[in-house]
């Protein structure tokens, strides 16, 4: 299991392949990758945003994130899973998360990665503002259920 | 006993304070530790809570040591 | 859109990048990636397995992913697809497939990612033959469900 | 009318061709393409067949200068 928090920009196929490299043994077991990464977009809520800082909580972000990640190796079979997820001062188009599963078959690795990006926005403690074109600063009250 | 307290974003702002250190007596709930630490202010409703990073219902019962944390809904992802 | 048929190893981590380079103006646009990866794993039904062969039906398998991508931009808000196939020789660990969405919301990159596999695998015209370790050449019959 | 016919994978194995031309007259289906070019050969359940690339029933009509693929469940991805 691999758990990551960067506070600068990351290249998320690169840390795809990092992770891969250090667990050589599952080359061959392995048959399904799920990955999931969210970007910063350009616009939220009709305003443009030129920037946002994410807050996290040292140490229970860890915690959180890796409870999450055991329950969905509980969930499925699950080979290995790999979160990466930025903090700090955040532009346009780069990554904020990416969620990596390996399993043997397809629909679990769907499945899983799912279930970790699900649980990670309600339950990991990130918050996100951000800073509009007006240069007005906005804490985002809630995340959505993953649809408009 | 003494409490740890903190506090995140939204929240920290509103308060004005990211942490406080208190000294309580007797069976404090996580409840009473936001009373205790901000006697003019309600816990905005929505509000999450944790004791030694891990959530817990207001009602929870706090002890010596412990690091209980306020803070909004999260928004990471 | 993007459809490409490999007849040599391919790194899925570059693909992407690759495509991401040349749809430049999706920059800042897109929220959400979902890429699945399928591998060759070195075993099947109990068997070791040293290599497989992956037959094809050039043109219908391109006219058919085209129409499986077209129905998935038409079922949800997808901004763009790619999908990369293998063919002929391949060894363990080498990528089969790459199914990559870009979309604004997490749901839809997730959904219209799993539809593109479940309908590549029923539809797309590749038909797999395992050389198992003991010598003996095995074609697959079907595709499972996606689970065990 | 000139039909091409293709075969793939387990079925052109066992049939021991990839592929046929054939001459042939009147209305014909899926069907009779199979029939004509395979006179003692049923074709195999399951079995999938397409005509210029798209999918049909072995009831579909074909026309003068289709191909015409008859092959085994795919098993891609």
């Amino acid at each position: 299991m691999g758990i990551k928090i960067c506070t600068k920009a990351f290249d998320p196929w690169q840390e795809v392949q990092l992770y891969l490299h250090s667990a050589a043994a599952m080359a061959g077991k392995y048959g399904a990758t799920n990955v999931f990464i969210g970007t910063m977009r350009d616009f939220n809520e009709g305003d443009q945003v030129k920037g946002m800082t994410l807050e996290h909580y040292p140490g229970m972000t860890e915690k959180q994130l890796e409870k999450i990640v055991a329950e969905a190796i509980e969930k499925w079979p699950v080979i290995d899973a790999l979160v990466v997820h930025r903090v700090g001062d955040i532009l346009p188009n780069e990554p904020i998360v990416l969620v990596a599963v390996w399993t043997s078959h397809r629909g679990d690795a769907f499945d899983a990665s799912r279930y970790i990006m699900e649980a990670l926005k309600s339950r990991a403690p990130f918050w996100k503002k951000e800073l509009l074109g007006s240069q007005v600063e906005r804490w985002l009250v809630k995340n959505t259920d993953g649809y408009l | 006993m003494s409490i740890k307290v903190r506090y995140f974003a939204s929240l920290k702002e509103a308060i004005g304070r990211s942490e406080d250190n208190l000294e309580l007596a007797g069976l404090v709930t996580v409840s009473d530790v936001w009373r205790s630490a901000n006697p003019d202010k309600t816990l905005p409703e929505n509000s999450l809570a944790a004791v030694n990073m891990d959530y817990v219902e207001l009602t929870g019962i706090v002890m010596d040591g412990d690091e209980v944390a306020f803070f909004p809904p999260v928004t990471g992802g």
